[in-house]
């Protein structure tokens, strides 16, 4: 009972919360840029008015375009469910680790890049071509990392992991912690889609990656694709905050315990926020070939991460 | 009393004599076949008595049969039948394209008889002296058997074959006429040359000439069992020769030659101990191994390919002896047996494509050959597939048997060149084999010749001038050297498809005995049946003629027996029912080997390997 | 009976044997086929020589076999053959060695030397005279230079045919007796009827190859 | 009762053989007996291997096929777990192909011999089994070499084709210096135990010097590796798996390069002993650049059979580093590690066998509808054949490693186990682990692009060509044979816990362990907590959670249309199939990245009228030469033909010559050997 209460409270905080992190980052973004930017709250009333919109569909589509968003919603849904937010027992935690995390990531990727080829627009594939590859190269550095986290937990289940962090084992100093999340943080701008890397903001066709899949997208399945694409962010962000700052999460199912965690957890997200915002607005987009080069750094980043468990034990 | 071994030398003899009174060609192939059916029979009686009694000897021990002489007695006599076998079809082709006259038949019915009979009396000789004047006949007497085609190459094949061959015989006179010296010394009177008197006295002999003799023997009959580098005849000669020789050159002749070697070394290993001779041996096997495999590799001549194989088979088998375990020692009598039961095979099909491909050149003959002699295709396939040593094929694990008996006796870096080599030459043989069998024909030839209705039916004057005008276009396009090449060859021998079923049959219009005598040698009922479509034939080209209603209602009874037949026979392509004969022989003894058999390579392994067990 | 080396008859076939290696030196050099023929009908005449030899003073009578079919088939019937082919089909005369007869000359030395070197540890095996195993030995590789140095195909018959000598010698050199006389009677029969096949085959390549000589048969190769 | 189960399953096959001979002129009876021969034999044989498997550990099913052909040698047939596992693969893939067959072999008919492509493939069924059932070395190696060749006659089997013939050719090369180096092997072993026994081999290790022990490694490495198509020893594999019929194929990746696992399982948990350190860094090593380069590679392909060949060596490459964790875990006394890697490896060894069988019959039935393998003239083909379509996905799924199917339930495992091993050892090496596993997960984001292309290219979108858009629905026998393939992939995905238990008496016999890896649907590491994974729950989480975009839908939505539109086309005059992304266009920024690597060579032709901005033509050829032909390959062949060219000379054709080889060959003898 308690894990389904947990189940569906952090559903529901995954739904409620990705939007908002999006509207924070792009009304920062556009603040810093001297604009006046978008309300925080205007991804919420997109999602509405995509949900209320009629739609388009490309002749040459298939079922795979309809199923696409649905798949992609509930994977990353449930990758969520496995990430603590503001507790340490993730409510999904035993039904898969960080590996699984990843593949559900992956496999809502996967759709996603064969709904952008169903359409028969260049476009599309193009978009999926990059978002696979990008994606593939960003796998070995994001499980790198993963794994650093893991060997010194002695487990992938990303509760236990927590669990190991509250214990007095863990230090913030931690050379391999830092390496590993320098490593992360590039992995989370690679899998966001953001600048350096990707930019959320345009639609010149030749610049795009995820933008590029969704092109024929409308609608209701274009919200639930935005919505999605909000989540795994979301997600990804809480995992840093979460994995490599856990002071201040709920150890306990105490409504005063997860009361406070919830709002170090807020104050977690949005310093992440920032310092992505940051990112985005001193650096410019980089070439497509560019992009291997910097998650190369991430590689080593991380490899460097696990030589320093080695080296500092 | 016996006389087992008495009749083994003079049924071929008999034979002999028979060709060379005879004049009917029919009477000739029947005494070929019946004596060395005759002498599968008493080779037989000799596996029966062998293993009963150890040694059967004859005349005065002139004549000794121990195991290893029974094992070869069987091997020879029949691989001996199945060629005779082959022969009667093979050279009536021959004769009906004109290759051969029908002197030369006789020449060839004469002299096999003769052949096969000496090596006989190579693995019966008792005396060592008699045993040189064998295979010396062996020699002899297949030399004008090579060069029976009178080509320029098959004389050069045979002139090559016998100088060298009656020199390494010369040698191997100085290495018997030593051994002789050797068991002398301690004779005042004139010693017996008998083997089994020999080896009696095996410790009395004068090491020293004993080794001088083996040096000269292991050149001499060296040369003779095609062992590298003296066997640069083996290639020719095998290729040159009529298939049906070339099967028994590679089959037996070079394993009798080796047998006389065995002799020798047996000789030698008791005289001198074990080392000096097996070590000569293994080093002459594997050289001659791994010589066969690169020229297997960039072979261009089916023939010539098999004789490479050949090669690498005899240096396998002497290496297995010289390898001297027990097990490696069955191990080569094994794969003497299998590789002399599936070489000829080999040659067989060789003769089959080379008959009606008019060429041995594997790029003329290939690629695509399935498609157009599936059966013949189908048993080279599966003798190519053997001889590369894949089981379940007895080469295999005759090959094993070596190998394992190398490991087991701890000779292992020996063994694995073994084992190398074998796998080079297997790569070879595939290679070319693929090559040759499998794909897509350049050229629609001809079908696979059935023996009846290709021959019988005659064709219209006016188709046949089509054909051979579209066929001097296609020359003339020439789109290929190599194509052009092969045409022109056909024309000139005037036999070759595509118009080369027409011209065959064209020449069987003008002259219909020709046609009865082609057929004259079948088992009666058979013969009968083509007579009359023959005679029916003629009804037909009544037809022609605008005599429809004469011929209609006999010819449908004719077309049905004909129909009827080839239902039943059609895949019966000249020279295949000895082919699958060898095969089967072959397959029925890879996947068992009845316990007889067995008993007798124990043994004859035992007598080569000494002491061993 | 081991005869002393000092002996008349063991003195006389070391003498004949020693006419044996001279004569095949001669051939070596010899440029005219029938000229060489003759010289190797001298060659068995002198082994004929040499058997008479040992059946007379070793009272030997079934040594007699031997010379008689020395005599009848090496000394007669195949010069008699060989040169009837010869006229037959008339071949050129001229020998046309490989190699040029100084050179010939100097091998074929060292070829006798190799041969007594070889035959030094046996020297005390032989029953009759002295080095006719050497002789045997030299006449074996002599006679296979003789057939390495002939473009003519009667030619390396002959050679062949000397290398046989070679063997009869050393035969009789080492057993006293020579070989058991089946042998001896199958070793004569052999050769006789090798001389035969080969003339055959010699006269069909005459006709297919327009010539005899063996450079041209090249066609197999590989 | 198995003993009875296997009997008949054998002789099944055999009936197969002999029928599909025997009925060479009547297709009709050919397909059907081939077929019929195959499924029967298929479910006895999975009957029978599951009760081994299953069922109390009683008497071992032992039995000779044959009365013994030499004395040394016996036709042995023995049931034991690990055989019994493999046998389950193949048996298993034998129903499903052989149902598969039925529909497909109708392409040959009247084309080629329907009964030869019957007995060939249940040739293959046959010896394969009998290969995972041998009792000894030396059959071992009889049904070994069988394999090879009924694999070259299915290989061949269009012969027509150049490709092929080579492709078979090449194979059987390759095989068969395997073969030789196997023999070499196990003759090392039978130098110890004086008998061919696999039984008088096992913990043989002991017995050896670290020499010859080592010497036995490398050799079974290599023979049991070309079979298993590691990297370098794979170039047979891409050649030759693509051009067989798909249903052969399918065995073929799927069964065949597993009797090298099955080899290499058996010679090195059964009969080392105790492995040195290195043979499990050299596995896990070759098993990782296997994989990568496998993806990689597969990844430039647009022939469809050859791009699922390649992915072939990486999945081997994925069992492969399951097994080299297992040998360093048992280096490092860690024998409960060990049979977790070990699990992780053969439960992969299953799955791969099973999707990739299912892909290669989703390319086979698509092959079979478009007559091109060529992934650039296909597309669109899901409108067409949807029910192919949904099984190829089903497969691409699961060979990406996605949750929840099979693949993922493996690759988990096998991320597990190298985890697992960074705490095994102190030395240097362990970082190995975490390394290879990262590379396991470049690995398997690489072949989630390439299945994205794979099927996006061929299944999506426009047709690209003719045949293509007439293309039409596989068979119902087809889509059966699928079907069950791709309702396998789920079941494996789902209930890991199922074979995880079969695998019990396996480990058991070959580590001495058995490990209870599940707790209800939930799979764990060996440590409590360790790491937990549940692939039924993310299967029931996710369902119960669609109704939250479902319901979003009904709640906003209720109201909007739907309208159908041409894609957007930039404003040009409407969509051509030219315009879409191709396969090679996809994988173009992986060619890009890794360029050093595959060092593409590309030519571009183009022709213009009067400015080069605009072409009339152009014509674009990139390929790719994979390193290992045209460094190693290719020159080795050209020396071996060089030098055997230049040994032929020897054979002049002069006689004189031929005189002089045998008077030097006879004075060296005199003068040296007396």
């Amino acid at each position: 009972m308690m894990t389904f209460v947990a189940t569906v409270a952090q559903a529901l905080l995954l739904l409620a919360l990705a939007p908002l992190l999006t509207g924070c980052i792009r009304n920062w973004k556009a603040k810093l840029q001297n604009r006046r930017g978008p309300r925080v709250w205007q991804p919420y009333l997109d999602l509405l008015k995509f949900l209320r919109k009629d739609m388009v569909i490309s002749e040459h589509a298939s079922w795979i375009f309809s199923a696409m968003p649905y798949v992609l919603f509930t994977s990353t849904l449930l990758a969520g469910l496995m990430v603590p937010l503001v507790t340490v027992a993730a409510p999904l935690s035993l039904f898969g680790g960080a590996l699984a995390f990843v593949g559900l990531l992956a496999l809502g990727r996967f759709f996603l890049a064969l709904g952008g080829l169903d359409t028969a627009s260049a476009f599309g594939g193009m978009g999926s071509s990059r978002e696979m590859t990008l994606a593939a190269i960003a796998e070995p550095a994001l499980m790198l990392a993963v794994f650093t986290v893991a060997i010194q937990a002695g487990s992938t289940n990303l509760s236990r992991v927590l669990q190991a962090a509250q214990g007095p084992g863990w230090t913030l100093l931690n050379p391999a912690y830092a390496l590993a999340f320098a490593a992360l943080f590039i992995v989370l701008l690679a899998e966001t889609g953001r600048i350096p890397i990707d930019n959320p903001a345009t639609h010149l066709e030749l610049t795009m990656i995820h933008e590029a899949m969704l092109l024929e997208y409308s609608g209701r399945y274009l919200a639930l694709i935005e919505w999605s694409a909000s989540i795994k962010q979301l997600v990804l962000m809480a995992l840093l905050a979460n994995i490599f700052f856990p002071a201040g999460i709920a150890t306990e199912m105490t409504p005063g315990r997860v009361g406070f965690s919830l709002i170090v957890f807020l104050g977690k997200l949005l310093v992440l926020a920032g310092a992505v915002v940051l990112v985005e607005t001193t650096n410019a987009k980089l070439r497509l070939f560019r992009v291997p080069d910097l998650l190369g750094v991430a590689f080593i980043l991380a490899a460097l991460a696990l030589l320093s468990t080695f080296l500092f034990q | 009393m016996n006389h087992d071994l008495t009749l083994l030398l003079i049924a071929p003899a008999l034979a002999a004599i028979v060709c060379l009174l005879s004049r009917s060609r029919r009477a000739m192939e029947l005494a070929n076949v019946l004596a060395f059916a005759l002498t599968v029979g008493l080779g037989l009686e000799l596996l029966r008595q062998v293993l009963l009694h150890r040694v059967v000897s004859e005349c005065g021990d002139f004549l000794r049969a121990d195991a290893l002489s029974a094992w070869m007695v069987l091997l020879v006599s029949v691989v001996s039948l199945g060629s005779s076998l082959y022969a009667v079809r093979y050279f009536r082709r021959d004769l009906a394209s004109g290759a051969v006259t029908p002197g030369r038949i006789k020449e060839f019915y004469v002299l096999n008889p003769l052949f096969g009979g000496a090596m006989f009396l190579v693995v019966l000789a008792n005396n060592l002296g008699v045993m040189w004047f064998a295979l010396e006949a062996t020699a002899l007497s297949s030399v004008l058997l090579v060069a029976l085609y009178n080509r320029k190459t098959s004389l050069e094949a045979a002139w090559k074959y016998i100088i060298l061959g009656s020199l390494g015989l010369a040698l191997a006179l100085f290495g018997t006429v030593f051994t002789y010296a050797a068991a002398i010394r301690h004779s005042a009177t004139l010693p017996n040359f008998n083997w089994s008197h020999l080896m009696s006295m095996a410790s009395q002999l004068d090491p020293r000439m004993i080794r001088l003799a083996f040096i000269f023997v292991l050149v001499g009959y060296g040369a003779k069992a095609g062992l590298a580098p003296m066997h640069t005849w083996l290639p020719d000669a095998h290729s040159e020769a009529p298939s049906p020789t070339s099967a028994m050159l590679s089959g037996v002749s070079l394993k009798v030659a080796l047998y006389a070697l065995l002799r020798f070394h047996i000789l030698t290993t008791a005289c001198l101990g074990s080392s000096f001779s097996r070590n000569l041996l293994l080093v002459f096997g594997l050289g001659s191994m791994c010589l066969a495999a690169p020229f297997i590799l960039v072979q261009t001549n089916l023939k010539r390919l098999l004789a490479y194989s050949s090669l690498e088979h005899i240096g396998l088998i002497c290496a297995g002896i010289g390898l001297n375990s027990p097990l490696t020692i069955f191990g080569a009598l094994l794969h003497m047996g299998y590789h002399a039961l599936i070489k000829p095979v080999l040659f067989f099909s060789a003769g089959n494509i080379h008959q009606s491909r008019h060429t041995l050149q594997m790029r003329l003959i290939g690629p695509g050959l399935i498609r157009v002699l599936p059966l013949t295709v189908l048993s080279m396939g599966l003798a190519g597939a053997a001889v590369m040593g894949l089981p379940p094929f007895g080469l295999f694990f005759s090959e094993i048997t070596v190998l394992t008996g190398g490991f087991a006796t701890g000779q292992t870096l020996v063994s694995a060149l073994l084992l190398a080599a074998i796998l080079a030459s297997f790569c070879g043989i595939l290679c070319q084999l693929t090559r040759v069998l499998l794909g897509t024909p350049r050229v629609e030839h001809v079908s696979e010749p059935k023996m009846r209705g290709e021959f019988i039916r005659p064709v219209p004057p006016h188709s046949r001038g089509k054909n051979s005008s579209s066929e001097q276009a296609q020359v003339r396009q020439g789109k290929t050297t190599e194509y052009t090449e092969y045409t022109e060859e056909s024309l000139g021998e005037g036999i070759e498809s595509p118009g080369g079923r027409v011209h065959a049959s064209g020449a069987h219009l003008a002259d219909p005995f020709r046609v009865l005598r082609v057929f004259r040698g079948f088992p009666l009922p058979f013969s009968r049946i083509s007579r009359i479509s023959w005679s029916l034939t003629r009804f037909r080209s009544l037809r022609f003629l605008g005599f429809g209603f004469v011929s209609n209602f006999p010819f449908r009874v004719s077309d049905l027996v004909k129909r009827w037949w080839s239902r039943r026979h059609a895949p019966v392509l000249d020279g295949l029912p000895a082919t699958g004969l060898m095969l089967a022989i072959f397959l029925v003894f890879s996947v068992w080997l009845p316990a007889p058999l067995l008993e007798l390579m124990r043994q004859a392994a035992g007598i080569i390997g000494g002491g061993l067990r | 009976m081991n005869s002393s080396p000092s002996d008349f008859p063991s003195q006389l076939i070391t003498l004949l044997a020693a006419g044996m290696l001279v004569i095949q030196l001669l051939m070596a050099v010899q440029r005219m086929l029938l000229t060489s023929i003759r010289l190797f009908a001298l060659q068995s005449l002198l082994f004929a020589a040499i058997a008479t030899v040992i059946a007379y003073c070793h009272n030997a009578p079934e040594v007699y076999w031997v010379v008689g079919l020395t005599l009848a088939g090496k000394v007669c019937f195949l010069p008699w053959l060989l040169n009837r082919q010869v006229r037959r089909i008339g071949i050129v005369q001229e020998i046309a060695p490989l190699l040029n007869p100084s050179a010939s000359m100097l091998l074929c030395g060292a070829f006798t030397v190799v041969g007594y070197l070889v035959a030094r540890p046996f020297t005390s095996l032989e029953r009759l005279g002295n080095n006719t195993l050497a002789v045997a030995i030299a006449l074996l590789l002599t006679g296979f230079f003789l057939m390495l140095n002939r473009r003519k195909a009667i030619s390396q018959v002959l050679a062949l045919l000397t290398v046989e000598n070679g063997a009869m010698l050393a035969a009789v050199a080492l057993t006293t007796y020579g070989m058991p006389l089946v042998v001896e009677v199958s070793m004569f029969f052999d050769i006789l009827v090798a001389v035969m096949v080969l003339g055959i085959l010699v006269y069909r390549i005459r006709e297919s190859f327009a010539s005899m000589d063996l450079s041209e048969l090249k066609l197999l190769k590989g | 009762m198995p003993d009875l189960l296997l009997k008949l399953s054998l002789s099944a096959y055999a009936f197969g053989i002999v029928a599909g001979l025997a009925a060479a002129r009547r297709d009709e009876l050919a397909r059907l007996a081939g077929a019929g021969a195959g499924l029967a034999a298929g479910t006895c044989g999975v009957a029978a291997a599951l009760s081994e498997l299953i069922g109390a550990p009683g008497k071992r099913v032992a039995f000779n096929l044959w009365p013994s052909l030499l004395p040394h040698l016996r036709l042995g047939v023995r049931l034991d777990p690990l055989g019994a596992y493999f046998l389950l693969i193949v048996s298993a893939l034998a129903i499903a192909l052989s149902l598969y067959s039925f529909g497909y072999v109708r392409g040959f008919c009247g084309r080629k011999s329907v009964g030869a492509l019957a007995a060939f493939f249940n040739g293959l069924l046959l010896t394969t089994t009998l290969v995972f059932l041998a009792s000894n070395a030396f059959f071992f190696l009889i049904a070994w070499e069988l394999m090879a060749l009924t694999a070259y006659c299915l290989v061949s089997f269009e012969h027509e084709t150049k490709e092929s013939r080579n492709a078979g050719v090449l194979l059987f090369i390759m095989s068969h210096l395997g073969t030789g180096c196997l023999i070499a092997g196990f003759l090392l072993l039978f130098q110890a135990s004086g008998s061919y026994e696999f039984e008088s081999f096992r913990r043989l290790g002991v017995h050896l010097s670290a020499g010859r022990r080592d010497a036995a490694f490398l050799l079974f490495l290599v023979g049991f590796g070309v079979k298993a198509g590691i990297i370098p020893l794979h170039i047979w594999l891409p050649a030759a798996h693509p051009v067989a019929p798909s249903h052969a194929s399918a065995l073929l990746s799927g069964v065949l390069i597993k009797a090298g696992i099955y080899g290499l399982t058996r010679v090195l948990f059964e009969f080392l002993g105790t492995p040195p350190n290195w043979w499990g860094v050299t596995l896990l090593s070759i098993g990782t650049v296997s994989a990568l380069l496998g993806v990689l590679y597969a990844l430039m392909e647009h022939d469809l059979k050859r791009l699922l060949a390649y992915h072939s060596i990486e999945n081997i490459g994925i069992i492969l580093m399951g097994l080299g964790a297992a040998l360093m875990f048992l280096h490092t006394h860690h024998p409960i590690l060990a049979t977790f890697a070990l699990i992780a490896s053969l439960y992969h060894t299953l799955n791969h066998a099973i999707f990739k069988a299912l892909l290669f019959l989703g390319a086979g039935a698509v092959v079979h509808a478009t007559h091109t393998r060529n992934m650039e003239e296909m597309g669109g083909l899901i409108k067409r054949m949807p029910k192919t379509a949904l099984c190829f996905l089903v497969g691409a799924v699961a060979i990406a490693a996605l949750p929840p199917l099979n693949g993922f339930v493996s690759e988990w495992l096998t991320y597990q186990s190298l985890l697992l091993g960074f705490g095994t050892t102190s030395s240097l090496i362990r970082l190995m682990f975490p390394l290879c596993g990262a590379m396991l997960a470049l690995t398997g984001a690489l072949a989630a692009a390439c299945f994205v292309k794979a099927f996006g290219i061929t299944f999506l979108a426009q047709p690209r060509g003719e045949p293509a858009a007439q293309a039409r629905e596989a068979s119902p026998t087809m889509l059966a044979g699928m079907g069950l393939l791709a309702a396998a992939c789920i079941f494996l995905g789902l209930f890991p816990s199922a074979l995880v238990r079969l695998l019990a008496p396996l480990t058991l016999e070959l580590t001495g362990q058995r490990l209870a890896l599940t707790s209800g649907s939930i799979l764990t590491n060996t440590r409590p907590l360790g790491g937990t994974v549940s692939t039924l729950g993310i299967a029931l989480m996710g369902i119960c959670l669609l109704p939250i975009p479902l319901g979003l839908w009904l709640v906003f939505a209720r109201h909007s249309r739907v309208r159908i539109g041409p894609t957007w086309d930039c404003g040009l005059r409407g969509l051509t199939p030219a315009m879409e992304y191709t396969a090679t266009g996809f994988s173009k920024p992986i060619r890009m990245i890794f360029k050093a690597l595959f060092r593409p060579k590309r030519e571009v032709q183009r022709e213009y009228d009067y400015s080069p901005y605009f072409a009339k033509t152009l014509r674009f050829d990139s390929h790719i030469e994979e390193p290992f032909v045209r460094r190693l390959y290719r020159p080795l062949n050209r020396a071996v033909l060089r030098l055997s060219r230049r040994m032929r000379t020897l054979q002049a054709g002069s006689i004189h010559a031929y005189l002089i080889y045998i008077f030097v060959t006879f004075l060296v003898l005199l003068i040296f050997a007396l």
